[in-house]
């Protein structure tokens, strides 16, 4: 039995009340209430505000953060502590989490819950570090070698970076994957009030800890809903992980084709098959819809207005917005292309990242419009309005 | 030369002997530092079940794999962060690195001055085979001068570091050189290491028959023991400077360099927490954990 | 410590010939020649040693310290 | 005003403080007023200088399009910021200058202007240059009406510096004084 | 106009003759032959042997090899070996290539020349490092921050590997580009017949140096064709070449959503506009396919013994070998999935990485149906004729 | 003190003027080093067209880009390997890296380790601000002990590096240290520096007061400079060991520690290679470029 | 052998040099007769070890699918290698092995069995242990007639490292030699 | 290099106000005082140095060396 317990939050990470926070502040808060006890950064523009919080509220709360040589280094002095038993989380925008490809991968293949915020800004490359993106989007699912599968979560406002960090951390419990928290610089720097619930009232999961003893526990044997069962350093289980091919044991088996393939589609199966627990997405006026807008993050907001200025036109259009990405809700999105003239994506990148899968996903049901937009900025709510219009004809 | 006698190979508790036979070629060293360090662990009396190890990647990094303790097999290079957040989530746990020169001072060269610099409170024991062992015979920044290795077909262009050194200049403060020859202080300077509170680095100059010595026609594993034996010089407390390995031909300044004291990063993270927070700070990983 | 009549410890080892990979290291640093060479081989084709002069071992351990195979083991016992 | 939907732009140049203004209004008026207001920034180059901006909305309901394009309110703080942005400026909305820093021209007919010497002020009356963006906030408060002073002094004192409470008390009053002193 | 000349290759570099050769080997003799002069290194396997016979071959042809301290030095090296005129190239495997991340988007955003081989191993993580996997292939095109576009080469034999490396070095040069070279472990150890031309017979792309003198000369100014011509430090022009947002000029304009969108633009459209001139790929029997399965690298071979196996059957079944895989041919794919009644898309990686994209393209044309292989190993044929015969119901 | 004269400020002919005003803020010390170094490379005789300058990514990074040479600001931490492509690629060319301490001694460690130890012939400059500027203010493996930054709200944990004494471990064969108000002192240094064959390497300490400083109530930046003016010991050859700074109230020592020579990586490989290869060996980077 | 396509594995463990065989075969046929062959490995960990398997698709067109499935040509070296692929080997396929290294079960029918004792050989009648693949290559090239006596030849000589030209010329001939003495 | 009847060299500086910001590092380290932070601003809003007692300069040139803004130059000039 796939051994999640859901608790509440502890009280000493909660800062319950209105505040007025922007997202990376947020973040932190969510973070915090989340259980996470450990955060490895290295600053870049803009997500340091993340750790910055972090480093001046952990010692209330009880926890640590330090700050390493690099993000390779965080990347991985993070999943340390996660073995250590601690919830962790390290932050990043572009460069730096082009730098943690390889770490997201070690994640993956280790099966080692944590979380991965990358508070998104304009590249390729330095880019324009002070301005928004989403030009991120596929890379947190493809950036490093080799099949794997992740999480990705993307908040539209500071309330939203609190909420869904949280579920962020629930998810990486859950599944035991690396969750990318897929922020974006005008959530990151918007602020707005943030309302922090009560410690009972925020729910948490619990490391699925093993409740097997030492001598019957198989590191990597998965419980029913594909994930296994974990355990820390300490505990007297003696366990070996590896970025190697392993079998259950957790021992490498790196020229076995057999393990190697059983092991890879398990990781990739176990959000494959439990993706409509994962899924999240908030409809807005998708009945009846002649087009729908599916977006996400900053462009989801900014996107209803050009949807409010078509509706001035007497246009029936709803919003689809998705707040985990990764994985797609595949069979509403089909379900909607059934129905409506044709799907506008807007988003902050100009490869029409989320665009390309939904169209894919779509499979020529209706038309996909991506509505890019190359960052260093937010859409023009004309580029929406018009592309909406367009697509009626 | 004194030897703690044991009834049972003392070895065998910590191998997962479901694993065995190792990869490690005939003759290689690591399988030798791997007694010592067995030996040392037992003579120190660190709970079994409270002493992680952490390996990068390469046959050395294979050791990870082989010791029946909390193991981690990590990426190539990164040993020292990963055990970095497991050290300060868990400051009760005892970590140890365990890995090979290119993986510790190539590619993880940096982790490797920054720990020492933050006198972060970990052993870590690198076994200088003086080339990539793993892939199949590269240089190393270790290299002798000159010497072969498949990406320098025609001889190394470096000069080596003085690994001794290097760590020694960014303030580690046990630093000790032995070669696989010298089992005896290599064990004993092991307990000592993980003894030490803060960042304590180890040298372990090991043959690679297979490879190195091949390449460069140096004959069997135990030449090269011999050489060891015939070349070491022990100058316990001389000045790091001093102890380069340029050549293969040089002498081999083996020792205990240094042994001193100054608070880790964590002792220096309470303290500063304390210092600002007052009563209010509970100071981390000393009675939590 | 002289010869098996006056001794109080005799020295013994223990080979796992099939983990051997022969690669004479131990017989090469015995301090005292108690192990040498044997002609077999093992299922993988390796030498490995033998302990042929059992009353020159000292029980020093050296063996054990050096093998990388944790093939060998050479310990103390008391003679009572 | 009691429009649903309130849009504020603040602007002027790096180092007058302008973020913080858009933040303690923001604050203001969603924490201590219990509206909603989204705050959002220009950001320069990645750590300091040039021209600087703020936008808030502020809303009694969700606010789901979080930038200005229209603003109802103005502030400019520099010749530079007005030239940009008074263009955008509502046919009625409320425009506030820094009158020393702002050469200004001609007003649609309906739009309101109120103009303060912020930063003589800051410096003469409170004694810290510094504080001008404090005393722009009590003005704004008092010549706008778009959150009540209680509210604002609340938000002042919760987002200074711990031990500059009061020297920014004396700002927000300056400011506000001014203001009502104009508008009665 | 497009300043790009071709000529033969410099004599010194050619092996003319029939060698025996591995993939990995015969790639760095193409290397030599299209004129790389200098390649930065990090051993891993199983790609290490292009540098190792480049580290040997190299001071007889004239130029440098130098093994870096890790991948992250040698990718960049590479790219300042670039600039000082030389054309070179790095060479690695999935964690090494997850390392080089960063800067594949600094050679992208700063129009840096150069080819990044990838002989890729099973993943994630260190996975089975001696056995090969096709599971980079998205990672190739999405795995650095930002909206960049590269050109992916795919050999499926040694003789591929010598002839196809000149033309990622040529495509690099024409269009100013990092080209990844995704090789295979099979491909990289698998030795057959190369045949090395005579130097005459080998076209190579010359640098697009710029004919402007150092006053007219705008460094990131494009040409007709998008790509801007080049000069190299030392010639006196003073160039500026930054990873930021830059202008024409090579001034950092990082706060300018104009200048970004006009640049992050021209980097995809240099590819998108001039697909076309990149295709390539190989048919086989497509006419008249009612089965078409579309490969590449080791995969389309090995998809050959499965069509073979249907074609016994009786099954009229085309294949479309990919040799550019990145920018793919889409129109032909259009084309075909018109008539066919399926497209089977066999590669050695589980998440459909090339399948997917052919069915974005195809956008419900007809099915596509992605034959997944964690690697490891290669497909069992039945495998491929199976997904053949299913595809026919 | 003699300072050589121009008739126009030499510096002009260094600046893309079109790109002026930079950046930086009012007192920072990043300004004042570009000074020396501009009259550094005319007093030198470098002909500009065969100068490339390469920077990291922070404050001090953009110098590359105000520089009117052949400039390079490529990523953070990497300007070091980038160099080293350059310079090898085409050996005719003097190769600088400009660059701050964090990108160079935090993320770039290891890249500065290793191209000392290589002696990679190029010139590294080193502004040391005791944080990261760019990002605004966080710690870096230079901030004083104890100080506050961003991201140690409550104080470093760290000793920070003693970067002389780092580069000269690892083999530097010159090495400096001047602070921004040694302007006379710190252009001379440049001026050997530029002229010295192999790796150099300059530390500059200079002012922060958007950050450093004023996060940590130090004044103004002339207030910084005049610390420096007292602190400073000039100690020529002084034992690198001998010059860390922990503290902010620790005496500066400055000077020329280290001025020795040995061949360059390049230097050795064509060496390695005549040797092996014979007459048909062309060496490169001597007639070719 | 005259068929289009035949396919040959060698198996045996690591340091009986197996790649090098199947490298010796394929160039011989490829380089030196002019016609295809394809040459694949199985690899064992990163660096060293363990079972070790050659396999040479020889054709006279172009090689299409490079793996072997039913070897035509089946040499073992050792006893794992026979009991892994002797059941794969054609109904009618030629089975070589080295004698004393392996025991055998029975053949089908129209197996052709070549057996030698190469390791032996090497030592005794060449003074070079090592050199027991290239005298298993002139025992192939004997026994087989995939490829011309001097087409081996030449690939052995192409191949070995210099300097030992001449042990590895003799190893051919002594492999060569035991061959013809079997097949006349 | 006494007064102006006795001198050789004359010292003489060139300030771009519109680039200074005020730091007053030229000012503070000048070594004769010859330069002083005016009252007026640049369009910035900075302070910038005024050439005030051209009599003390020497032309020592280390006001420009100290500059980090590039916006004063003191040089030398031979007085004929
Ligand atoms: C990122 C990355 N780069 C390269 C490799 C390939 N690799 C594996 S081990 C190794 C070097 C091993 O050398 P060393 O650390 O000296 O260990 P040894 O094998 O000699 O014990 C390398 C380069 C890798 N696994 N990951
Ligand atoms: C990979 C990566 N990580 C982080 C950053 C963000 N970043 C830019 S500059 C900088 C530090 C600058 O500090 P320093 O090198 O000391 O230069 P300074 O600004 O102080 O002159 C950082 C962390 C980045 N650009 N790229
Ligand atoms: S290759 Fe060298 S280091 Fe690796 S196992 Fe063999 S002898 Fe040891
Ligand atoms: S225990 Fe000592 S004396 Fe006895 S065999 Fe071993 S090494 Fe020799
Ligand atoms: S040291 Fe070990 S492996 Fe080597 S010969 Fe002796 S028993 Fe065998
Ligand atoms: S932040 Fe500091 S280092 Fe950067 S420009 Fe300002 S004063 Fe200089
Ligand atoms: S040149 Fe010298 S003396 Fe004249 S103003 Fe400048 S610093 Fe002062
Ligand atoms: S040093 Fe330069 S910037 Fe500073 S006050 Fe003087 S002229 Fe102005
Ligand atoms: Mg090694
Ligand atoms: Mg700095």
């Amino acid at each position: 039995m796939a051994n999640i317990k859901w608790t509440t939050a502890d009280p000493k990470g909660v800062l319950t009340g209105a505040h007025y926070l922007d997202g990376n502040h947020a973040a932190c808060e969510g973070a915090l209430a989340a259980g996470c006890r450990f955060a490895a950064g290295y600053p870049i523009t803009p997500s340091t505000e993340v750790v910055e919080r972090f480093a001046s509220r952990i010692p209330e709360v009880g926890g640590v953060f330090i700050q390493m040589e690099d993000e390779i280094a965080s990347s991985i002095a993070l999943q340390g502590a996660v073995w250590a038993g601690l919830k962790a989380m390290t932050v990043t925008s572009g460069p730096g989490f082009s730098l943690m490809m390889e770490h997201i991968g070690l994640a993956a293949m280790t099966e080692t819950p944590c979380v991965f915020v990358n508070v998104q800004r304009g590249g390729p490359s330095t880019g324009t570090p002070t301005l928004p993106a989403q030009a991120d989007m596929m890379q947190a699912r493809w950036g490093s070698h080799g099949d794997y599968e992740i999480i990705a979560v993307s908040p539209s406002s500071p309330q939203e970076c609190f909420d869904f960090i949280i579920d962020a951390f629930n998810l990486a419990e859950i599944y035991r994957v690396p969750v990318m928290f897929m922020m974006d610089e005008c959530v990151g720097h918007m602020t707005e009030k943030v309302i922090i619930p009560e410690p009972e009232k925020i729910k948490v999961v619990e490391r699925r800890w093993t409740d097997k003893k030492p001598g019957e526990y198989l590191p990597f044997e998965p419980d029913d809903d594909l994930v296994p069962n974990m355990v820390k350093a300490g505990d007297g289980y003696r366990i070996h992980v590896t970025g190697l091919t392993h079998d259950e044991r957790g021992y490498p088996a790196a020229t076995d084709v057999t393990v190697h393939n059983k092991l890879v589609r398990r990781l990739c199966d176990k959000i494959y098959k439990n993706a409509h627990k994962i899924w999240k997405w908030e409809e807005m006026d998708t009945d009846g819809a002649e087009i729908v807008v599916m977006s996400y993050g900053i462009s989801a907001r900014v996107a209803l207005r050009g949807i409010e200025m078509a509706r001035e036109r007497g246009v029936k259009v709803g919003l689809l917005r998705l707040i985990v990405v990764w994985p797609l809700p595949e069979p509403r999105i089909r379900e909607i292309a059934d129905k409506v003239k044709a799907i506008v994506v807007p988003e902050l990148n100009v490869r029409a990242q989320v665009a390309r899968e939904i169209e894919r996903v779509v499979a020529g049901r209706c038309p996909v419009i991506p509505v890019g937009h190359a960052g260093a900025g937010v859409h023009d709510p004309n580029d929406i309005y018009n592309a909406i219009m367009e697509a009626l004809k | 030369m004194s030897v703690t006698t044991y009834r049972e190979n003392p070895v065998e508790q910590f191998l997962r002997t479901d694993r065995m036979p190792h990869i490690w070629c005939p003759g290689c060293g690591i399988g030798t530092s791997v007694n010592c360090f067995a030996r040392a662990v037992l003579e120190c009396g660190i709970p079994l079940d409270k002493l992680a190890i952490v390996s990068g990647i390469g046959c050395t990094g294979r050791v990870a794999g082989y010791l029946r303790l909390d193991s981690f097999h990590t990426t190539h290079g990164r040993a020292i962060p990963f055990a970095t957040g497991l050290k300060l989530a868990n400051p009760e746990l005892s970590v140890v690195v365990y890995s090979g020169d290119g993986d510790l001072a190539a590619i993880g060269g940096n982790h490797l001055i920054h720990a020492a610099r933050r006198n972060m409170d970990i052993k870590v024991i690198c076994v200088n085979n003086f080339n990539y062992g793993m892939t199949g015979g590269q240089v190393a920044p270790t290299t002798h001068f000159g010497r072969l290795a498949t990406t320098t077909p025609y001889g190394s262009p470096e000069i080596p570091f003085n690994l001794p050194h290097l760590v020694a200049s960014c303030g580690a403060v046990f630093v000790a050189r032995w070669t696989t020859y010298h089992v005896v202080q290599l064990q004993r300077s092991m307990v000592k290491a993980l003894k030490k509170k803060g960042f304590a680095f180890i040298e372990v100059l090991a043959p690679c028959p297979t490879l190195y010595m091949r390449r460069n026609r140096l004959g069997s594993s135990v030449d090269m023991m011999k050489l060891f034996k015939e070349k070491s010089v022990v100058k316990h407390g001389i000045d790091t400077k001093e102890v380069a390995i340029t050549n293969y031909e040089d002498p081999i300044i083996v020792g205990e360099f240094v042994d001193t004291e100054r608070p880790t990063w964590l002792d220096n993270y309470n303290e500063i927490m304390k210092k600002r927070l007052g009563d209010k700070y509970v100071p981390w990983g000393v009675n939590n954990g | 410590m002289s010869t098996s009549t006056g001794r109080k410890f005799i020295g013994l080892v223990v080979i796992n010939s099939e983990r051997c990979k022969g690669c004479e290291i131990c017989v090469s640093f015995c301090p005292t020649g108690a192990i040498v060479m044997s002609r077999d081989f093992n299922s993988k084709g390796y030498h490995y040693p033998e302990f042929k002069h059992p009353e020159k071992c000292t029980g020093c351990g050296l063996c054990g310290l050096y093998c990388p195979d944790f093939a060998i083991y050479g310990y103390r016992e008391k003679v009572e | 005003m009691d429009r649903d939907r309130i849009e504020v732009r603040l602007a002027g140049f790096g180092g007058q403080g302008i973020i913080m203004m858009g933040y303690v209004l923001g604050k203001a008026y969603s924490i201590f007023e219990g509206g909603e207001a989204t705050l959002t920034q220009s950001f320069g180059p990645e750590a300091r200088g040039g021209a600087c901006s703020a936008q808030v909305i502020l809303s009694k309901n969700r606010i789901l399009y979080p930038y200005v394009t229209k603003p109802d309110i103005l502030v400019v703080m520099s010749q530079e910021a007005y030239t940009r942005y008074y263009p955008s400026l509502k046919d009625d909305g409320i425009l506030i200058v820094e009158e020393e820093l702002v050469r200004l021209g001609d007003l649609k007919p309906n739009q309101k202007l109120f103009k303060i010497p912020a930063t003589r002020l800051a410096e003469e009356k409170v004694g810290r240059r510094l504080t001008l963006n404090i005393v722009m906030c009590g003005f704004l408060a008092a010549v706008t009406g778009v959150v009540s002073k209680e509210a604002m002094e609340k938000s002042v004192l919760d987002t200074v510096p711990a031990g500059t409470e009061e020297v920014n008390l004396k700002a927000f009053q300056v400011g506000y004084e001014y203001g009502k002193s104009i508008v009665g």
